[in-house]
């Protein structure tokens, strides 16, 4: 199965606006560290729902802004989320951007990265259309010190990469980005049930979920295009 | 499509500015149409309001 | 009074360790962000305690870091809580650093910039003493939005600057620092009473005491030396 | 002051290297001494092994 017919059928089946509810737990608290000032040009790199685009849009009056999606459902169904004339959403692929050198701002990017196969080209290619200073906030819940989440690649046909913090910063530096910030932001909204209710149906024990989500939770690295 | 995303858009192979030809339009933006590289000449589809800029080898035909 | 009698009296007071605990409530969370690697040089403008370098140190393995603060008491007092051969404090004053150009890899400080009296001259400093991809990691409990605070001015005859987070913004893409984060970090364990034990000695109300902490807390400004 | 800080510092008003004399070290590091800019020829004072790397103007003196 294909990355776009797997995020297709997630699309489909109502899946883009469940991420867009979970994630929105963590994903808040780093959008709310960007340092985006009004009219700035946003892109969402597997923007699925469209959310961030729509967030940063009322917290800041950011300026025309790109989602881009490999997955048409995904972008067909962000389209139809908003009707505002500054945010467009487009399909295209991660390796290979249809956007123009230095004309992003600042780039967000939450729980997509991991689905490049190969993330120092994307990264390449993210310094490459940033402006000179503009930043790139990478947001991913799937990473080595998370181990309850490794599971995750036995329910999905792509391949994902498990980097672990140090893999992150490496290869950002690697693709010529300084690394500005690294941190976990725990999700400290999703209710776990008192420890004699486990196992649950998605979880075998208390700890493991605590593990997940208020341990690590996600994972964000912060590069600047020099 | 916003007609003003043209000046950030541009060919995801070789980088080129894209030209449009809209075939459909409402007040606000191109419905259906193309953008055609101005280097390589690679056209890439406007459908329902969204352009498809995959390279042409990650295009999926639209189901019939 | 000058800075380094008004500092040195807090000093011999205790308020040097105080503060440190005080401070640590969202210090650590901003240190935590910090993309730092083992042997990295960390500069601390006005390090008080010298806390930040000891737990940089136990975190991150940092190399050679110094402390720098204006007044000799803070200074004596954080050379004698850790015998650390790669902590260095000496006394120097923001504006005229003792530093040689690029020789640091990171910034911190701590409710302290605020006491310079010509804050772009010391950006630039920090700016000439980091390497290129160094960060300076500023964080401050006194701002323009966090109104609980204001009135700290009436209590100190140092003239502390209270910009909103737009001006730290401005001022470091002034001095050439690109900025790469802004945040308020709240401070989640102070202990703030019930209603009923209002007034206190130090709070009118609850409320001004939940907008001083759990709402406003610490401002990070994060600049990047490009 | 541990010796090797000595390659981080300078004059704090013209930026210059900076030359040690030691008139007291234990096993560890230098407790007495000056620190003289090789430019300028400015003398910053060590005691009890802190360096004062203040101004000259603003280095208040220390009470008898
Ligand atoms: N190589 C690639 N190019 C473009 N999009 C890709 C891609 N690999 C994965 N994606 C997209 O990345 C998205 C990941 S799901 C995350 C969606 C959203 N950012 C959220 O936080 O909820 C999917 O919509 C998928 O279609
Ligand atoms: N111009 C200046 N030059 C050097 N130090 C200064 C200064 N203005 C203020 N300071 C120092 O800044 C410190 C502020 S108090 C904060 C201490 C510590 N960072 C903490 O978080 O607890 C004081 O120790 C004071 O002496």
């Amino acid at each position: 199965m294909s990355v776009q017919e797997e995020f297709d059928s997630w699309a489909e089946s109502g899946k883009d606006r469940g991420m867009e509810q979970r994630h929105w737990h963590t994903a808040k608290h780093a959008l709310a560290r960007m340092p985006v000032e009004p009219g700035d040009r946003i892109l969402d790199l597997g923007t699925g729902s469209g959310y961030a685009l729509r967030a940063l849009r009322e917290t800041h009056d950011t300026g025309l802004s790109i989602g881009l999606d490999g997955s048409p459902e995904m972008v067909h169904n962000a389209r139809a989320y908003t009707d505002d004339p500054l945010i467009g959403f487009l399909q295209g692929d991660f390796h290979h951007l249809p956007i123009a050198s230095n004309s992003i701002d600042h780039v967000w990017s939450m729980e997509a990265f991991y689905y490049a196969q190969e993330p120092i080209a994307v990264l390449e290619e993210l310094r490459r259309v940033l402006r000179s200073g503009g930043t790139f906030y990478c947001a991913v819940n799937y990473f080595e010190e998370s181990t309850q989440t490794h599971e995750w690649q036995d329910r999905i046909s792509i391949e994902m990469l498990r980097w672990d913090r140090s893999q992150y910063r490496e290869a950002f530096e690697d693709a010529g980005l300084i690394v500005a910030e690294q941190d976990t932001i725990p999700d400290e909204e999703v209710d776990i049930p008192p420890a004699e209710e486990f196992p649950t149906e998605e979880w075998d024990s208390r700890e493991a979920m605590v593990d997940r989500y208020r341990r690590w939770g996600t994972l964000l690295t912060v590069g600047v295009a020099p | 499509m916003q007609e003003d995303l043209l000046d950030i858009l541009c060919c995801p192979l070789d980088k080129h500015d894209l030209e449009l030809e809209a075939t459909e339009r409402d007040e606000e933006e191109i419905l259906t149409g193309t953008l055609t590289c101005t280097e390589c000449g690679e056209a890439y589809p406007i459908e329902d309001g969204i352009p498809n800029l995959l390279p042409p080898d990650m295009r999926e035909e639209s189901p019939a």
